[in-house]
């Protein structure tokens, strides 16, 4: 396959006319499905986890909030990795962009409100 | 003139159906940015909640609402209903058009499971008198838990339709993708139920 | 061809000329009839306005070198590159790179922002804090709907709309509201701070000149929010204390009757108590907003506990 | 001397107008106008049975091109209903003491001056230009979703109306296009009002996020063949950002709303008084919002700008990969700076110090583009048409704008100069000089492509001489009197101030530019009648493959979509004697699919208006009954398949043969 995008054009049979993107599918076609039971598993293991975590107050209260915080972010890269399929796509994947864009724009988000609403006003 | 770049034509790959049509693929990439303008979203309720975490005023303190038995189920029952889902999916990219609906009806079970979980909580949060009235925490809490809520139950409506097109035609490249993006909109409650669990129910465990 | 000057190249037709004269004209009078009495932030009263004031023709000359560059530039080019018969100027369509160009103007902007940048860094923390061992004279500022009340903890008066302060004493507002959004605002002394419910945010401000200045409410809270003026007289120090004596024994005390009266919405003159409840200031915050190491010096009042 | 006779002829004036014992003038005109508005439209309609014609052609269609019809009529009804307001705020301040209106309706109309303006005036604006050209600028037959564009321009519409109807039923709102709260709690502003504001500002979201998905969608797949990211016309570039910018930015202002309106009519605590509120957080939310938003509606006049002045240099874009970087920077740029409109809300000098330099640092790819535009004209040949006008205007305008714009940056600057006329003159000066000369030079420029014809450039260029001398004498006097101390959303003010001789002047060059839509819209009648049809398709000599379409565009666009294989492509076909003509063989036409149109978005939009409307007046009946028709229609639309009709290839061959673009 030749590397310059801008060369594969794919014939579109339904339009009778070409198609552009470098068609680089993900698509993987499993006979059983592991990814899915894995996924299942690592999702109640990350939950179950940082429930005893908190139940039990293994650390103390920031620790805690930080391993708590980092448990949900893989369990959020479980489901957006393995169940919503997020690398498959016609074409490049452009879903990617945005989305870790969103992530960076929704923490800074957060973070910078909870920063400014502290008031801290530098002290008198 | 001919074209200016003589087109290598190359065979189109095998892909799901889902993604077979090219205008049914462009309706996909399009539900992924709403999902990201969805999770905007969501970001602004949980800045505004964290923002309202500590207003609590004459109300209740987190301890004193959350039932962390309850939360758990929900947050089993959801985890589970995202596992279902992701089965149905497989089963639809074998074309086994029974399982996959048969997993979609169990989907919607736990789903139902977990808008009646959080109905009945909230129902009996108002009836000892914890409105979002009360303080800004509580209505915080509220908006961000119900407006989940609220998805969750949207989605099981919009399940519903798409089992009744399902039944009349069968899989096509159109009912698959709408299977596709509802499985998609699913995964992403999940992601953000779990966030809710972490932020709202076991951070207000921890302080 | 001619060699003909300036801007009027980009119009030559004489109508749009003569409406180009007539609107310099009228840009201009205003600038011609002088920086009046009138330009308040021109006329500082206090170290804070004053060190802002610097900091504004700073920033203000720093850019309009830039704007006039770029000004200059465009009208160069339109001089040089309009499309008229026999333009000597060479025509080059597909010149559209040159990588140095394109580096020199985004250093250049940069290196004049840093230039902004590094006063405004400084400035800023500076007017957070007073001045090193300063005693400010505090007054808790709260807006009402549509005016302003004073209560000042120290002497244990109270005034509506009208303040004095000593001249070249740092005063400490502690600015808060029982009422929408307010900002408080005396151009003369200095920049403007929210007053908000459920907040105290502080403010300094000093003058250095006897004198009237007028203080208002910077942000919209209604139909009467214009009329939220108050005067500041800046006065020196024995007169201040005879006024504060004088309000002492000579006017009425302000019950919480009087309190609730100033709540409704309306507007009042100028009005002096001799002494407050001493709930009505925090009582305002609706019991929180003090916390959170925002307002540290809110410690150091005794008359407050 | 000059100004005792102004004195003299504006008492006149007033006192002719708005005699004192005519209760709410404005509200009077407003009735007086849309109910006669009303009647012209429908005895029109019927009169020349047009009524099967307005909804088979128009109401439900989802083609981009007409739906861009339709938001640019929207756009200058509306910019007629912002300037009505301008002038008449602009008559309430030109002397102190006068009140032709009072405080309430003062403050009414300020405030849908501000919030018809950036949503009901620049939105649409943009998205007319947006849906008129990017897909034919990437070779596209429609965007991503024909259907969800129609619902988008419907929510708008339907958002639109809601907030205009106010004015005359139930009052409008009045606490200021940023509505902040707790102003805008039941407690202080207890009439439908505000109700209103968030309920069409909601509605008018939806919509407006749809669109953001929609042209994202549209360029990032659909682009044609050989279109790589680094061919894309920089148009579509800032298309890709504003859209980025839409998906990213409007979400908090649906939540801030949206919370709002809870506390409205739901009794929540969000930033009420009592109970723990904490306004600040609106404020927060609003402007997390609001600066991504300002640079939404200036970044397409980036865009068209580079359009224009490429064009009408005969050009290429100068530096054009620095260009397609700093908008990429400014739209990240643009999510870290939003507390300048909030610094002295006093979060703390760290805080005010971060945003401080974050927003100098935008200024840098700001600079970049500005001086890549003016080296896009050197060397290049530069035509004064009307569009190019705009742009020349734009830049030193823009340029002075940014410079101020930087001043408030610098944070001890902002504490004096917040809240007061230096600020609106700076705003108006970005907005106006920015965005609005953007998008009228960007009409001036398609407007051919849209309808066929152009644009009378005699009668444009008075118009634009009127806004732009107008503009600089309403906006130059309101920067002294920013050092005059005189703050916004005064209603009147007393004569001791000294601000009543700039007021004058200011006053006068809002008429002036009033003047100028008169003429602008003169222009458009008169070209409407008089103007020829535009046979070539390319009256500007233009660089960019919608020109390569004759005018109007047929409703497929491309009969066959073009390969491209550079920049500026329509501009290299010129160059090597090929047209899109030569492409076109009558084998290669085949059978097309196009949208269908569709009645749903319409009845959509209608379900949100009488949702909307229920619930501004807590009419919970009404409410559902809104409520019933969107979830009816949203089934409806679940359960169509029947979305598209085939365009047969002999009668695309017909219709190009009659255009002309056909070989043999």
């Amino acid at each position: 396959m030749a590397k310059e995008p801008s060369e594969q054009i794919i014939w579109d049979e339904e339009r009778g006319e070409p198609e552009f993107g470098f068609l680089r599918p993900h698509f993987h076609q499993e006979i059983f499905p592991t990814s899915q039971i894995v996924g299942y598993v690592l999702s109640l293991a990350l939950t179950l986890t940082s429930f005893l975590l908190v139940i039990h107050r293994t650390f103390s209260a920031s620790p805690l909030l930080v391993a708590i915080l980092i448990l949900a972010g893989g369990q959020a890269g479980v489901q957006v990795g393995i169940f919503m399929h997020l690398r498959e796509s016609r074409g490049p994947a452009w879903q990617v962009v945005p989305l870790f864009l969103g992530f960076f724009i929704a923490g800074g988000m957060i973070a910078m409100s909870i920063w400014i609403m502290m008031f801290k006003w530098g002290g008198y | 003139m001919s074209l200016p770049v003589d087109p290598k034509v190359i065979p189109k790959p095998p892909v799901p159906l889902e993604f077979s049509v090219k205008a049914e693929s462009i309706k996909i990439t399009g539900f992924w940015m709403f999902l990201v303008s969805d999770m905007l979203i969501f970001a602004s309720l949980f800045s505004v909640f964290a923002v309202f975490r500590s207003r609590i005023m004459a109300g209740p303190t987190p301890n004193q609402i959350f039932h962390y038995g309850s939360t758990l189920l929900e947050t089993l029952l959801l985890l589970t209903s995202s596992f279902t889902v992701g089965m149905a999916i497989f089963a639809m990219r074998k074309s086994h058009a029974k399982v996959m609906m048969a997993w979609l009806v169990l989907t919607l079970v736990l789903g139902a499971g977990f808008v009646a979980t959080e109905i009945h909580e909230f129902v009996t949060d108002v009836q000892h008198g914890i409105t979002w009235h009360v303080s800004g925490f509580l209505s915080g809490f509220f908006v961000l838990v119900g407006t989940h809520g609220a998805h969750v139950s949207f989605g099981i409506a919009w399940a519903v339709t798409l089992l009744f097109q399902l039944s009349r035609r069968g899989l096509t490249p159109v009912t698959s993708r709408k299977l596709y993006t509802f499985s998609l909109y699913w995964h992403f409650l999940d992601i953000v139920w779990v966030f809710i669990f972490t932020f709202v129910y076991l951070f207000g465990k921890i302080t | 061809m001619p060699k003909r000057g300036g801007f009027f190249l980009v119009c030559t037709r004489p109508q749009t000329r003569l409406w180009l004269l007539v609107a310099a004209g009228t840009i201009l009078m205003p600038f011609i009839s002088g920086c009046g009495s009138h330009y308040v932030l021109l006329h500082p009263a206090g170290p804070v306005a004053r060190r802002e004031l610097d900091l504004t023709v700073y920033a203000a000359v720093t850019m309009a070198v830039i704007v006039a560059f770029v000004i200059a530039l465009l009208i160069l080019t339109l001089i040089r590159y309009r499309d008229r018969p026999n333009n000597p100027h060479a025509y080059t369509p597909e010149w559209h790179d040159h990588r140095l160009m394109e580096s020199l103007w985004l250093i250049i902007p940069a290196v004049v922002l840093a230039a902004v940048a590094i006063p405004t860094v400084k400035t800023t923390y500076a007017l957070a804090r007073l001045p090193k061992g300063s005693h400010p004279l505090v007054i808790d500022v709260t807006s009402l709907n549509w005016k302003w009340m004073f209560e000042y903890p120290d002497q244990h008066i109270a005034t509506v709309n009208y303040i004095e302060i000593p001249t070249r004493r740092p005063v400490l507002f502690e600015l808060t509201a029982d009422s929408p959004m307010n900002a408080f605002w005396i151009p003369e002394l200095g920049g403007m701070e929210y007053t908000m419910s459920g907040r105290v945010l502080p403010l300094w401000l000093e003058a250095d000149r006897q004198g009237l200045f007028w203080g208002r409410s910077a942000q919209f809270s209604g139909i009467d929010f214009e009329k939220m003026l108050f005067h500041v007289r800046a006065v020196s120090t024995p007169s201040f204390n005879a006024w504060t004596a004088h309000i002492r024994h000579s006017k009425p005390a302000m019950t919480l009757d009087t309190y609730h009266r100033l709540l409704r919405f309306n507007t009042v003159g100028v009005e002096e108590y001799s002494s407050y409840p001493r709930s009505a200031f925090p009582s305002t915050t609706h019991g929180f907003g003090l916390s959170g190491g925002m307002y540290p010096v809110m410690s150091n009042h005794p008359q407050k506990n | 001397m000059s100004f005792m006779a102004v004195y003299l002829f504006y008492l006149y004036m007033i006192h002719t107008l708005f005699p004192e014992n005519v209760r709410q003038p404005t509200e009077l005109g407003a009735d007086v106008m849309i109910i006669g508005a009303g009647i012209i439209i429908v005895s029109v309609l019927t009169r020349y049975k047009k009524w099967r014609w307005l909804w088979s052609e128009w109401l439900t269609t989802v083609d981009h091109k007409k739906i861009g019809v339709l938001y640019l009529i929207s756009a200058l009804a509306m910019l007629f209903r912002g300037g009505v307001d301008a002038l008449m705020l602009r008559t309430n301040l030109a002397l102190p003491n006068i009140q032709p209106i009072g405080a309430n309706e003062y403050n009414e109309v300020f405030t849908t001056h501000g919030t018809i303006m950036i949503f009901f005036m620049a939105m649409p604006f943009i998205f007319a230009l947006f849906n008129a050209v990017v897909p034919l600028m990437i070779g596209a037959r429609d965007v991503a979703f024909p259907r969800l564009n129609a619902i988008s321009y419907w929510l708008f519409a339907f958002g639109a109306l809601l907030l205009n109807i106010s004015f005359v039923l139930g009052g409008s709102p009045n606490a200021g296009w940023t509505a902040y709260a707790p102003f805008t709690e039941r407690a202080f502003t207890p009439g439908v009002g505000e109700n209103y504001y968030f309920m069409s500002l909601l509605i008018a979201g939806i919509g407006t996020t749809m669109t953001g998905i929609n042209f994202l969608v549209t360029i990032i797949r659909m682009r044609a063949p050989g279109m790589t990211f680094m061919r894309m016309p920089l148009f579509v570039w800032t298309t890709l950002t504003t859209s980025a910018l839409i998906i990213f930015a409007f979400p908090p202002l649906t939540v801030a709303l949206a919370l709002t309106l809870i506390d409205r009519l739901f009794h929540a605590s969000f930033f009420t008084l009592g109970h723990g509120g904490m306004p600040m957080m609106y404020v927060n939310l609003f402007w997390l919002f609001g600066h991504p938003e300002v640079y939404i509606v200036v970044m397409p006049a980036f865009g068209i700008f580079s359009e224009v002045v490429a064009t009408f240099s005969g050009k290429q874009l100068f530096g054009y990969t620095a260009m397609v970087l700093s908008v990429v920077a400014i739209m990240l740029f643009a999510y870290g700076t939003w507390v300048h409109h909030f610094f002295t809300m006093g979060a703390g000098p760290s805080v005010n110090v971060f945003f401080g330099l974050s927003t100098m640092l935008i200024a840098i790819p700001t600079g970049v583009k500005i001086f890549n535009w003016i080296f896009t004209m050197w060397g290049g040949r530069i035509r004064m048409t009307v569009a190019m006008l705009y742009q020349i205007a734009f830049i030193p305008t823009f340029a002075i704008g940014g410079a101020t714009g930087v001043m408030f940056a610098v944070v001890p600057v902002d504490y004096q100069l917040h809240n007061g006329y230096f600020l609106i003159a700076h705003f108006h000066n970005v907005l106006i000089g920015g965005t609005l000369f953007g998008l009228l030079s960007g009409m001036h420029y398609w407007w051919p492509k849209m309808f066929g014809f152009s644009l009378n450039e005699r009668l444009g260029k008075f118009a634009f001489w009127l806004f732009f001398i107008g503009f600089w004498i309403t906006f130059t006097p309101q920067y002294m009197l920013g050092f005059e101390g005189m703050t916004r959303r005064l209603y009147t003010y007393p004569l001791g101030y000294g601000w009543h001789m700039l007021n004058v002047i200011s006053t006068l060059g809002a008429f002036t530019m009033g003047a100028g839509f008169v003429v602008l819209v003169y222009d458009i009648v008169w070209s409407l009648f008089k103007m020829p049809r535009d046979a070539t398709g390319d009256p500007w000599n233009g660089r960019t493959l919608e020109w390569a379409l004759p005018s109007p565009v047929p409703e497929y666009n491309f009969a066959r979509v073009p390969v491209v294989t550079s920049r500026d492509m329509f501009w290299w076909m010129k160059r090597h004697h090929a047209t899109i003509a030569d492409q076109l063989k009558p084998n290669d036409i085949r059978e097309l699919e196009l949208p269908k149109n569709s009645p749903v978005p319409f009845i959509l939009g209608l379900g949100f208006f009488i949702f909307g409307f229920g619930m501004v007046f807590e009419w919970w009946l009404l409410a559902f009954l809104g409520l019933a028709i969107i979830i009816g229609s949203l089934i409806y639309t679940g359960f169509d398949y029947d979305e598209h009709k085939q365009v047969s290839a002999e009668e695309i061959r017909h219709i190009e043969q009659s255009l002309g673009r056909l070989q043999g």
